[in-house]
């Protein structure tokens, strides 16, 4: 079988292997499209295999997979979505590369003058949140403000619940509420304000990057695998404003 | 001729009938009725098929006049009037779940329709204003051409009858451009029901609030539980199969030749 | 009283031009014309589904040129039928008084009187798609007439009809304007009905009404020769005329024959063959012209026969059969034609006018 | 009648044009010029046009025998046939992904169909069958009411004129269901251009592969990037201006009344 | 030779019932009948619009029932004309030459002949829905001759024109005929064109053929009361016949008169007006009907005039103006009608028939 229509050096990524190389196919979180599209192009030079990326959302992502088969490596945002596609048999062992780190954002200039979680129970604000089932940035809200005591505070607050980090960035960015719950590498500093959470207080995520359990493509994973969550690969994260794992400032952050 | 186009027929017939049975033979028959007990997604059928149905009468109610006025009149600007009301059928749902969001958020007019009550975003509202947004150039698209496949000249001996000019209108153009507007209601609602994009940018998908039968199912799906979602879409099409047998039912017969 | 007054009207390269036309209560008023002079677009035109460029339509004194088609009192049959083809007959003939919103009942009374008038009766539940040709004429009658309008346009509202059922269609029409006063306007093609239904005729050609007048006038003195040889005035005879005491000496192909005329000049006479009398001998008296020929043709039109004389000039003669018979006549037969100098008209010919040809 | 359905117009026209204008300028011309400039979105325009003028084209030459069946022939099993076709326009884009990857990834005919070379899963070519599957029902539908709304006598006529059946329809009735035949295709192109949640499924968003502009969208912004995503869109509007105008260059003076 | 072979059609209430037609060669075939007769229906399955229920058509010897009409080569010109009303003119003449892939230049050529001939030259470039009916009439008949099919079917083909245009075209179509042998089938409702046209004629009624033969010998004997009543046949006298020698004495209304038959019993006796003679004084011959009566109606009709008399039944005559004024008739004016035995045609009236009624 033959992938022909896909262009350029790609080859069939069920064949034997043979040369040219066989890509990896990764499929990988949305959000991380930024580094790894240039971790993709590094792998590439360093390695002389290609690397196709397959982007969406977690959740479509473990679709996929589940009805085709397809994809030699699984990166979603978070480790949220690695045990979903683990219960299914998908996946099974991960190596972490970096932090997606929950924090508040406001409208620019801080209008409603919140500064912690705790402000968001405030009567009369307005609150967008994740989905609780469909997002980890919404199950990760939900530990939070139960770690609180002020979930049902912050419910009365809620005006949205989107299923996507997407919406929120608009919202946000179209004034529709005066604070969300983001991950920091979704913040556009042009429009909003963005307030930590600290690290106690927080439930951070962690990307999560491993070999799917039906590749037949093992050794070129296993080697992608190797170069994103090596000091090389965390590197482009870095750069993009990611936390990079391991580290100290979220020593005991659980997985 | 004959031939051919029943043998295109029964191939297109059998690969979407295949398709479908698929995706419905996908769910166990458990896991669907586990599904219709679910308050949740027995509001969201309720709330998909309300407003659905809002959002084509509205549709139909505005369409009707802008695609006549399209269709007969000539007016000055026409032609960039009929541009601009085609433009928006492009638009990714996406995308004019955006626009709506910036129309209604930060334009004064979007402002001034909230604080007279008209509330849209994160409000059911906003599904049947998103819905309208997205189909009404689909309806109009397709009304336009209907009405301008008639013959003016029935309109003129209505007149002539004594009828005014709406009355020609409702008793002879709009039942002679029937075919037309059962094809346009149908594509509007089916749309309508099926909307996902736009509706999740205006209305949000506030459980038990703003939450449509899609909505529910692309939650669903990004959990990733297939099983659920197909599930989900099972019913909606179900429901669609209800409703298009009507409609069939309407449009059995008219050709009066 | 419909008046309509200097009527222009534009439809792409075709124009209809400055057309005055007086039409009194009750009068049975007859249009004819070649194919394409405007009849149509005339009348769709007092119907107000045109809008005439200048000119106004007045009814009964009220000017009706801008008012709206259903506040003009007007029906009219049109000559494409024009049923809606989504409604029944009966929807069809019903259309109207729906629009004047008489009772259910007596919609269905009205309906079914109509198609009784017209024979339709039976077709009241069909579609008009499923209607023979006559069958949709009768129906686009029953939907004009039903209204009982101030003024009725009919667009060759018989042309789809055999004669037995025009003629009764014809009956009822003239019934209908006797009970109601109704004016009627009415465009055709068949001389017959101009003969026994018209108060007045006008002829149009190219856009413009040529004359105006009652048929018999109209049939005996044609205004020129466009509309002597449009009426199919059997003989048309180019010739010079000067006078003669009071009457116009004419002469044409080596002949002289005399008109009760006083034009003068370069002319042409015309003559309806049914005022040729043929007579084995000469037959001579003071009012008649008597010329000498031969028999060139015999043609039978019907019931009748049309001989063809060469008499200096070509000229034909319309006899029954039996005289036909009686005069044993033959191709190269020599006899006599006989006709009144009153029933000669003579048209003068104008540098204008078109030559005649045929 | 006149004044109202202008008024209509007007309204719809203002409160698009307003939206659109609203989302077109939202985005400052430097990022659009820079959106432009970028490979990836160039190779997504070309993408999105490629695909979805060949979806069009395949709908086109699928739908018209189909509809015309559907509109014209009895055969057993029509209402089903009919119902069947038009039962995928509800579904919501996403779940229409989901049957597509369930007939291609899981059936013995899908298999057999990629190891025959037609491999559609995470391809381009995939991109075009999802753009057909969802697509297809709505030109059956319109093109079914366009063809049931002219009289079949003129293809009698045109037979005794010397046509064979095909040439019939493809000389008269074709073309005198030009107007639903355009609305049609527009439609149809509008929302293959536009098509988003059924390619995401099958097709995948790989970048320079199968990366058409509303996934660049997407994928803008899932990466917090809505400028760029507004960008997307406005080039996507401009793309659709110019192809609606050769359409309705085509549509115009085609009133023979 | 086309052979129209007990052809029965149905379509929701209305059949054509076993029809049987011999049409020779290059005959000029005219079909006549009422409104909804089946006319239209019978040439459109000769056409191959319609299946045929039973029966067949056969052309040359070879069987065309279940041939597609395009390998007919059957012409038809529609009643309700059916031009395409996305083509111009000149797109609807070519169309059937394009079909068969004439070169362009040829049918532009054919297109600006068949535009000449028919005087819809100036209009090749209109789209139909602009046209008078008369224009699009013409263009229905152009589309057709122009491809010369081995038969024409003509389905009223001048029923909007004028009578100079419908001359000059019924002049053209006996050219065309003459030229290339074309079998012609006409429907229409004007005798006029039966006398000038027709080699045959055929009368239908409620789908079935009543009659065929040619026009002389169907005018004169019409094979029953509906075929002479829808003739026209001016005089139907209802009444009791009995042998005399080789005559039939009829009695009616208290007069005698003898007509040359053998038919015994009931009976109505028809004569066509132009074959009574009217006259001041009685005018005995053995061969003669001579009946003394009372004018009572004296109805100019075109240019003949129609004489009402009561002669105990009534009676009308057809005169010449000239004749009428000879004899200064008028009403209540007693006159003697005259009438050759032969001139009677009498018609059993058998129980089946429908009662006579005007
Ligand atoms: N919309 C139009 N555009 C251009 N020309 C037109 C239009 N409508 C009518 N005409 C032309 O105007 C002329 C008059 O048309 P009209 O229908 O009045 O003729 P008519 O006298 O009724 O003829 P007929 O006896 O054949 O019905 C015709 O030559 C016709 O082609
Ligand atoms: N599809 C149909 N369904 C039912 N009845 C029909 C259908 N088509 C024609 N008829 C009927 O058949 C009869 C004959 O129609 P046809 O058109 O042959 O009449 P015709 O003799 O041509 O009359 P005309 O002189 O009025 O044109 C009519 O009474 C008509 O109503
Ligand atoms: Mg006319
Ligand atoms: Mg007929």
């Amino acid at each position: 079988a033959g992938c022909t229509s896909s262009a350029g050096n790609t080859v069939p990524d069920v064949a034997p292997a043979t040369t040219p190389p066989q890509a990896v196919s990764v499929f990988c979180g949305a959000g991380l499209k930024a580094p790894m599209q240039e971790i993709g192009v590094a792998f590439g030079e360093k390695y002389g295999i290609p690397v196709e990326f397959n982007y969406g959302g977690g959740g479509t992502l473990v679709s996929q997979m589940n009805l085709t088969r397809k994809g030699d490596v699984f990166m979603p945002g978070s480790t949220v979505e690695w045990q979903a596609a683990k219960s299914q048999g998908l996946v099974n062992d991960y190596e972490l590369v970096a932090y997606h780190v929950p924090v508040i954002v406001v409208q620019k200039g801080n209008p409603k003058n919140i500064t912690s979680l705790t402000d968001l129970a405030r009567p009369g604000l307005k609150v967008a949140l994740g989905d609780t089932s469909a997002t980890a940035i919404g199950k990760a809200g939900v530990k939070m403000f139960k770690k609180l005591n002020i979930t049902d505070d912050v419910e009365k607050n809620v005006v949205t619940r989107t299923p996507t980090i997407n919406e929120l960035v608009v919202i946000m960015k179209t004034g529709q509420a005066d604070a969300a719950i983001v991950t920091l590498d979704n913040v556009d500093a042009g429009v909003m304000d963005t307030i930590t959470i600290p690290v106690s207080k927080n439930e951070i995520l962690v990307t999560p990057v491993g070999m799917t359990t039906y590749t037949t493509n093992t050794n070129t994973a296993a080697q992608f695998v190797a170069y994103v969550s090596s000091d090389e690969g965390k590197a482009f994260f870095a750069k993009h404003g990611f936390p990079v794992y391991p580290d100290p400032a979220y020593e005991n952050v659980r997985i | 001729m004959r031939r051919l186009s029943l043998a295109f027929t029964l191939f297109v017939f059998a690969i979407i009938s295949v398709t479908l049975a698929v995706l419905i033979l996908y769910s166990p028959p458990d896991i669907l009725l586990g599904s219709l007990a679910n308050p949740e997604i027995q509001f969201a059928i309720g709330l998909s098929i309300v407003t659905s149905v809002a959002s084509t009468l509205i549709c139909i109610i505005v369409a009707v006049p802008v695609a006549y006025a399209l269709a007969r009149y000539t007016f000055p600007g026409k032609q960039v009037a009929t541009l601009v009301l085609t433009l928006p059928l492009t638009l990714p749902p996406l995308v004019a779940g955006i626009a709506l969001l910036l129309f209604f958020g930060t334009t004064p007019w979007g402002r001034a329709l909230e604080s007279a009550g008209f509330a849209v975003i994160f409000t059911p509202l906003g599904i049947v204003v998103a819905q309208v947004f997205v189909n009404l150039p689909f309806m109009v698209r397709i009304l336009r051409s209907a009405f301008a496949s008639i013959n003016p000249r029935f309109e003129h001996v209505a007149k002539t009858l004594g009828c005014t000019e709406a009355g020609a209108f409702f008793q002879v153009t709009l039942p002679m451009a029937r075919h037309g507007l059962l094809a346009g209601t149908v594509v509007t609602w089916s749309k309508a029901m099926g909307e996902f994009g736009a509706v999740l940018m205006l209305a949000g998908a506030t459980t038990m609030k703003t939450e449509t039968l899609p909505i529910a199912l692309y939650l669903n799906i990004s959990t990733g539980d297939v099983d659920l979602a197909v599930a989900a879409a099972t019913i909606l099409i179900f429901i669609s199969l209800a409703a298009l047998c009507c409609v069939e039912y309407l449009d059995r017969d008219v050709n009066v030749f | 009283m419909l008046s309509i007054e200097s009527l222009s009207i534009q439809l792409g390269e075709f124009s209809v031009q400055e057309v005055c036309l007086e039409i009194p209560d009750g009068e049975y008023f007859i249009i004819i014309g070649p194919t394409g002079a405007g009849k149509t677009v005339l009348l769709e035109t007092i119907a107000g589904i045109y809008r005439p460029e200048t000119g106004r339509i007045v009814l009964d004194g009220k000017d009706i040129t801008r008012l709206e088609p259903r506040d003009r009192n007007i029906g009219m049959v049109y000559q494409d039928y024009m049923l809606f083809p989504h409604l029944t007959v009966a929807g069809n003939i019903a259309f109207g008084l729906r629009q004047r919103l008489v009772s259910e009942r007596r919609q269905e009374d009205a309906v079914q009187e109509m198609g009784q008038l017209l024979g339709i009766a039976h077709l009241l539940d069909r579609y008009p798609i499923t209607l023979s040709g006559g069958e949709q004429q009768r129906v686009a009658l029953a939907r004009a007439l039903v209204l009982k309008p101030r003024v009725l346009l009919l667009d060759e509202p018989m042309s789809a009809l055999d004669s037995q059922t025009r003629e009764r269609i014809s009956r009822e029409l003239i019934a209908i304007r006797k009970a109601t006063g109704t004016t009627i306007v009415q465009i055709t093609h068949h001389f017959e009905e101009v003969h026994t239904l018209a108060d007045r005729i006008a002829i149009m050609q190219d856009g413009n009404v040529v004359q105006v007048g009652e048929p018999s006038e109209v049939f005996l003195h044609p205004a020129n020769t466009f509309a002597a040889e449009f009426l199919c005035i059997g003989n048309m005879i180019r010739g010079v005329s000067s006078r003669l005491g009071r009457l116009a000496r004419i002469e044409a192909g080596g002949q002289v024959f005399y008109a009760a005329s006083e034009v003068t000049g370069s002319v042409v006479a015309t003559l309806h063959p049914e005022d040729v009398i043929i007579s084995s001998e000469p037959f001579i008296s003071s009012a008649r012209n008597c010329l000498e020929g031969t028999v060139t043709g015999i043609v039978p039109v019907g019931s009748v026969v049309r001989i063809v004389l060469d008499v200096g000039f070509p000229l034909t003669a319309l006899l029954t059969r039996e005289s036909c018979h009686d005069l044993t006549l033959g191709p190269g037969r020599k006899v006599y034609a006989t006709f009144k100098a009153s029933a000669v008209h003579v048209i003068p010919v104008t540098a204008q006018e078109p030559e005649y040809r045929d």
